[in-house]
């Protein structure tokens, strides 16, 4: 297959941060013509070695070579200047600017020497039409809209950037599943036209879809690379954890079979007719203690808002929401005091990116753990013991938060909450991010959970998330609970078909 | 911030832009509200005369403010301004007092300021001072500056320039409301039409942001702040051509005032929102306060307390207009 | 400047007594010489309110010149017009041995404690300008000063006869919290209570910022359509006030008034811009400070005993000389040649 | 912000210790530079005297520092502070003038100025409003209230306790000194030692993420403006003992040294970061400059400009030592 000399390679790449070597003497190659998958653990290092690649990272071990000539790059404006575009997995978006602008970020057009905003709209708005999403007005402030549009910004904002490698780091993580089609039909066009793309995503069938060859990391090393019509995920999986391993996708695969076993008890959790507008409208749902309730929607359909208001941050307009037969009311508070638990869609929102990760967990538990007067010693303790139940790494609770990899945020996030088990835990996008022992290991620990009697609402964009663990299913669409899936076999293809009706195909 | 839901209660399209535009144009209303009240309470201030006068007063505030606009726009600060200013106009004077052919006094005065504006950018963006700390050690250099060069006098001989700037008229208008007017005008075009401009605003949305999408943010912020010292340099070089003298400490105070104008109008103390159109808004608010007060008769001993008391109205007055933001 | 040489040395020492109203016997100028020649300079700390004012400027500089004729080693501590840092200098102040010390206070009481410590160390202090503390509440060695009240009342008469005793009058005061403004707000109300034609139209602060001045007047001159007369508690505010009514093109019509007497402002009294000024001598006060300190530290004066509370230094109101033509000036006040030109000519000398 | 790349060029454990600790410790080796410095340049400077005196000179920015410290660590800021210990000295001094008997003049003095802090709590942390604009509509209210209380004039009457707590001593320690390091100590264990403490800090940090996590951060927002004006009032309050009067202007002129030892410290503008620690080392910092340079003989008219000089030199000092931050 040596066509064509590779556009860039890498020879003996290390990098480290203080103490944690996160790469070590890394070989790789992208050609041009070609989807290069790069997969592995969270913290396995694929996200460092792209930044490497896009000048986010200045000072590396090892050599790059971009179209035959040594390179170091200084900044990302130059490896922008040499054709190498990267989304990040941290979004960087700008959300006060429109969302034209924040696609051509860095690049806007000139006319006569000035911003050309007539033809910033025009491309805009023919970018996204052509990534399905011809109805964002990109004349509005981005933050008027939700996450996957900001990621699509990004992507529109690497698409159009003209660069000869792009690189994208966990792109479809925030989009649904039509989304995600066309984003990966986009990118084999990208190769087709003689670009070059490195794709990186946990999620392994879009990998072994889209990519021509894959490598695979684990601890920083780079372990294989593989012709992607030569493997399987099977063997992905094994590569990448380094054992053979119960591989939850598995698990679904075929179908998933959701009982109801707790019909008969006292729900915990009743959502009477709520409306909101441009939000929901007549939401109804009961949840049950020990259960887990699946909710599924497209991005936009309300699911995720239905989530906040559970937990007192949205005001609904109509309707009521009953814990235990009585209101929850108004404001996040209340609801950890009544039991109510909640992971937001987004880590950023969560988080407190710059402080140690005890602190972020017991933040809501300050007066059950150490009264008036913080002991950080019993905070550390308390940490410690539940995010080695989630599998953080490393498990320092010492250890600021934004210095872990986005996987492992997306887990403290969900550790603060085990600290004193909910009586109802709704989490949105849990494993977003994760990878794919990672996305196991935390739905062990709700299926735990709801064995101890919580009452788990499951939220998510991701068919495979709700049907990982769910014993009943919802999905809602434009606001609305379109159909309950309970005591028959559900697939990811009725998933979408509920949500989206005729849209929707299996991708 | 992401996926945070917004509150926009109303389904109507047409009503809804409506109201996005009036929260948008909130500081409008609150113009027009002291306007309203200023007319009711005194004969004097709504005639032309007044309205002219009002701009007379608000053009070097003005001129500051539009660099502090660009300041601002970048989430940084600058204390310095109205020092620098005070300095510019003393730089200007004594070199006219010395000799100096015109117009290099003046030229001088500007690049002085730039000069110092350069440091205050180098201390902030290549070193990472906060610039609250850099540009406060700058206003007193510029500040030591000026008494050192006057030794504590008034200097009575200026630029020409200065003068016709300062004091003379143009078809009726003054020189320093044309001046005033230019310098919103170009600051205006630099940050909407030109790609500097754009970076201005990335830069100050999300600097890392920015960074990744290969804007050399550190030069940004490094001529940001030299944009603010020459825009404080004019107003100095105008200003003492206004007051028809140069003193040590001409303009010093005027610098809450100014930065005070651009946050009223809108632009953002943590960078990326805002604008000229803004800041016009926030300098016309502030005008004419300061300027109905005087056109009323008020105890002397309250108009203090009243000033504040109608700004804090103003304000609360605003966010009725424009809907509560994030604390 | 070259050394002075000794007789007009000696000239000058004594005219500044001769002015003091100190009587200087044989018997003092023998000492004050025997002091010239003991060689051991002495060493004095003066502080004032900010050298940003002209006023304050001023008075350094006859320090200084003053202190270089008579042997004496000048240590400031600038006040930076800020009652905080004023009080933090004269701390530092107190904190080092003197021969003696000259304070103007920005604000009364605010620098007591380390004055008293000062006193007590048996520093005579001196107070220019600005008592230090109420009467009685400390011990300084004598206090010079203008009167503020008189000084008003001067410049106020003279804008009253200018505009014939009626019509509007504008007083711009200094900042309201300022002891010295407060005094010449009530010599200008002495004056124009006796004129019931006269009416006050605008009393506002300007704070002593002449960028304010500059507002509040274009404010007035919209607001008002006749001013008379305009009364302002410093030159500066005066001439930044001028400025701006010359350009709205009134300057015919208004009668302008300042306090204070500094070289430009005594220079816009004889060019017509100005009416008056009364002399509020910088010159004076500092270097009668510096005389009565010396006095204190090299003859041992005492307090209250050798020498008073309270030294006036008086100042008259700078007119512009006499359009009448007489052939019996002394009949005229001035002997109606005004007295600019020459206290000009004081001021170049360090004299007032 | 995440996954930054973090360049401790040192691979030795124990070394990137020392040098991470040194870094935190920057601006304690800038003070100790600082009075090194004067040390060589005044003989008496390296006095027990003079230390005394520097601690006096800067407790009463202790005092208001503290608050400060707070309204900052919550990405806040407050600009009325020096107005409200002026307007808390007045109160203290006007109800003493006017007979009401004592403690009541103070209590009355820190309940006005608590209440005005309230108003600015409420007005960024309810209605929305930037800090930046309410507390400088409050500072025109404050100074404005003291103005009409005083109608200008000097009151010398004050409460006993102010007489004592400003001026008095105790074992030959000034109480003013015990009163700001008991503010400073009561601070700090507040923020490090209570759950309050732990929120304000969170609410700095990630506001949203706060709310999430259940911190009322609206109540935290308000309360620490409230702590700031209290702060600010104790400060007027001993702060008229000190001076022996209270003037309608007083301590006005402290703003930007308050506010600037905190930031000098290290405590950020933009919340989360800092703490009293912090803020001791920059009141000393600030104490030693301005204290050092009245112990040389400099050129007066050059004071100002020495002394920017010499902040400028500390800020470059500190970043040598902590590194490059975030511009
Ligand atoms: N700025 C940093 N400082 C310190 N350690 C870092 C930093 N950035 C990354 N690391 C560490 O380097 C390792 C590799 O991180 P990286 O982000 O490359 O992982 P990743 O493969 O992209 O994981 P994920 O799938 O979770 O995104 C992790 O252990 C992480 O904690
Ligand atoms: N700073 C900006 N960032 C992003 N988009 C902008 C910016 N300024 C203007 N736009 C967008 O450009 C479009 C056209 O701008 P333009 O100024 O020509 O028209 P406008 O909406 O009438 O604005 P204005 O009346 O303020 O000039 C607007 O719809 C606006 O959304
Ligand atoms: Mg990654
Ligand atoms: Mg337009």
């Amino acid at each position: 297959m040596e066509t064509t000399a590779p556009l860039l390679e890498l020879h003996h790449v290390a990098k480290r941060f203080g103490g944690i070597q996160a790469l070590s003497d890394i070989d790789f190659d992208v050609r041009r013509g070609e989807v290069h998958a790069l997969v592995g653990e969270n913290g396995a290092g694929k996200s460092t070695m792209m930044k490497i690649l896009a000048g986010v990272i200045p000072d590396y071990e090892g050599e790059m070579v971009w179209q035959g000539r040594t390179v170091r790059l200084k900044n990302p404006r130059h490896a922008l200047d040499l054709g190498i575009a990267m989304i990040h997995q941290e979004l960087s978006v700008m959300p006060e600017l429109t969302v034209a602008e924040n696609i051509f970020l860095g690049r806007q057009p000139l006319s006569g020497g000035v911003v050309d905003w007539p033809r910033i709209f025009r491309e805009a708005e023919a970018i996204l039409a052509e990534l399905g999403f011809a109805h964002v007005n990109v004349r509005e402030p981005l933050e008027r809209y939700p996450l996957g549009v900001h990621q699509l910004t990004e992507i529109a904002r690497a698409l159009t950037s003209g660069a000869e490698l792009i690189i994208m780091d966990e792109p479809t993580s925030a989009l649904s599943p039509m989304e995600t089609r066309h984003l990966l039909e986009l990118t084999r066009n990208l190769a087709r036209a003689g670009k070059a793309v490195v794709y990186i995503s946990h999620f392994l069938e879009e990998v072994t879809w889209v990519a021509d060859r894959v490598t695979v990391l684990r601890d920083g090393r780079k372990i294989a690379t593989l012709e992607a019509g030569a493997t399987d995920k099977q063997e992905l999986v094994r590569l990448m954890l380094g054992k053979e391993a119960a591989f939850f996708e598995e698990s679904y695969m075929g179908g998933r079979t959701v009982v109801d076993r707790h019909a008969a008890s006292e729900p915990v959790l009743v959502v009477e007719g709520l409306t909101r507008p441009r939000t929901f409208t007549d939401v109804r749902l009961e949840l049950h203690p020990g259960e887990i309730l699946g909710l599924y929607g497209l991005i936009g359909s309300g699911h995720f808002e239905l989530g906040e208001a559970v937990y007192g941050l949205l005001k609904p307009a109509a309707g009521r929401i009953l814990l235990e037969g009585r209101p929850v009311g108004v404001g996040p508070r209340r609801a950890i005091d009544r039991g109510v638990a909640y992971v937001p869609p987004s880590r950023r929102t969560g988080l407190f990116l710059e402080k140690p990760i005890y602190q972020n967990v017991t933040l809501p538990w300050l007066a059950q753990i150490s009264g008036l007067v913080p002991q950080i010693p019993r905070e550390v303790a308390v940490t410690d013991e539940v995010i080695r139940r989630v599998g953080v790494r490393p498990p320092d609770p010492l250890k600021e938060v934004v210095f872990l990899s986005g996987g492992n945020q997306q887990k403290v996030a969900i550790a603060r909450w085990l600290v004193e088990p909910p009586k109802v835990f709704v989490v949105s996008e849990p494993t977003r991010g994760m990878d794919v022992g990672a996305k196991e290991e935390v739905m062990k620990i709700l299926r735990e959970l709801s064995q101890a009697g919580v009452g788990v609402l499951l939220i998510s964009s991701e068919p495979e998330t709700v049907l990982a663990a769910s014993e009943r299913i919802l999905v809602m669409a434009k606001g609305r609970i379109v159909r309950e899936f309970v005591g028959e076999t559900v697939t990811k293809e009725q998933l979408l078909h509920a949500a989206a009706g005729e849209l929707a195909e299996a991708r | 911030m992401a996926n945070e839901p917004h509150d926009s209660p109303n389904p109507s399209g047409r009503w809804r832009t409506f109201l996005a535009k009036s929260r948008e144009f909130a500081p409008v209303w609150t113009l027009l509200a002291l306007i309203l009240f200023f007319s009711v309470y005194s004969d004097s201030f709504l005639t032309l005369e007044n309205a002219a006068n009002i701009l007379n007063q608000v053009a070097l505030l003005a001129i500051m403010g539009t660099g502090i606009t660009f300041v601002l726009l970048t989430a940084q600060i600058d204390l310095s301004v109205s020092y620098m200013a005070t300095f510019a106009g003393v730089v200007a004077a004594y070199y006219t007092a010395g000799h100096l052919p015109q117009p290099w006094p003046i030229v001088a005065a500007l690049l002085a300021a730039g000069a110092l504006g350069w440091i205050n950018g180098v201390g902030t963006a290549r070193l990472g001072i906060p610039s609250f700390m850099v540009t406060l050690a700058m206003s007193l250099i510029a500040s030591g500056l000026s008494l050192y060069l006057t030794r504590g006098r008034i200097l009575f001989d200026l630029p020409p320039l200065s003068e016709t700037l300062g004091s003379g008229r143009i078809l009726g208008v003054k020189w320093l409301v044309i001046v005033a007017a230019l310098t919103l005008l170009v600051g205006h075009l630099v940050l909407k039409y030109t790609r500097f401009g754009r970076y201005v605003y990335m830069t100050g949305a999300n600097p890392k942001a920015a960074e990744l999408a290969g804007v050399n943010t550190r030069g940004v912020v490094t001529a940001v702040m030299v944009i603010g010292a020459l825009t404080a340099g004019l107003a100095g070089v105008v200003g003492i051509g206004r007051l028809g003298s140069a003193t040590p400490t001409a303009f010093d105070g005027m610098l809450i005032d100014a930065i005070g104008a651009v946050v009223l109008g809108g632009t953002s103390l943590f960078g990326g929102v805002g604008g000229i159109p803004q800041t016009i808004v926030g300098l016309l608010i502030l005008g004419v306060l300061r300027n109905g007060l005087d056109q009323v008769s008020v105890d002397i001993y309250m108009k203090t307390l009243i000033t504040g008391v109608i700004l804090l109205a103003a304000l609360v007055f605003n966010i009725l207009f424009a809907g509560r933001k994030e604390a | 400047m070259g050394k002075p040489d000794l007789s007009r040395r000696k000239f000058m020492i004594q005219s500044a007594l001769a002015s003091m109203g100190i009587v200087a016997g044989p018997a003092f100028l023998q000492t004050v010489r025997a002091a010239e020649g003991k060689n051991r300079p002495l060493k004095a700390a003066f502080s004032n309110a900010g050298l940003q004012a002209t006023w304050c400027a001023q008075g350094k500089d006859t320090v200084e010149q003053w202190g270089e004729w008579l042997g004496v080693e000048i240590h400031w501590y600038d006040g930076q017009l800020d009652v905080a840092k004023q009080r933090a200098a004269v701390d530092a102040m107190a904190a080092k041995d003197w021969d003696f010390v000259a304070i103007q206070s920005l604000s009364i009481g605010s620098l007591v404690e380390p004055v008293q410590k000062m006193i007590d160390k048996g520093i005579p202090v001196i107070a220019m300008d600005t008592m230090l503390a109420p009467w009685g509440k400390i011990k300084q060695h004598t206090f010079i000063a203008p009167d503020n009240v008189w000084m008003a009342e001067q410049v106020t008469q003279a804008l009253v006869d200018a505009i014939g005793g009626k019509g509007n009058i504008v007083m711009t005061q200094g900042s309201l919290g300022h002891t010295g403004a407060q005094g010449r707000a009530q010599g200008f109300y002495n004056v124009v209570k006796r004129y019931p034609d006269i009416k006050v139209i605008d009393e506002s602060p300007a704070d002593w910022d002449v960028a304010k001045v500059a507002q509040l007047w274009e404010n007035l001159l919209n607001r008002y359509k006749k001013i008379d007369a305009a009364f302002f508690h410093n030159d500066d505010m005066a001439l930044a006030a001028y400025h701006v009514i010359k350009n709205a093109g009134r300057e015919n019509e208004i009668v302008l008034g300042g306090i204070d007497g500094m070289p430009p402002a005594v220079q816009a009294v004889l060019d017509g811009k100005l009416h008056a000024t009364a002399r509020n001598s910088s010159a004076r006060i500092h270097w009668g400070a510096l005389v009565a300190g010396y006095y204190a530290a090299m003859l041992k004066e005492q307090p209250g005993k050798d020498i008073p509370e309270f030294i006036l230094a008086d100042g008259p109101a700078i007119l512009p000389p006499s359009k009448e033509k007489t052939d019996k000036p002394w009949l005229l006040k001035g002997y109606g040649i005004g007295a600019g030109p020459g206290l000009l000519w004081q001021e170049k000398h360090f004299l007032a």
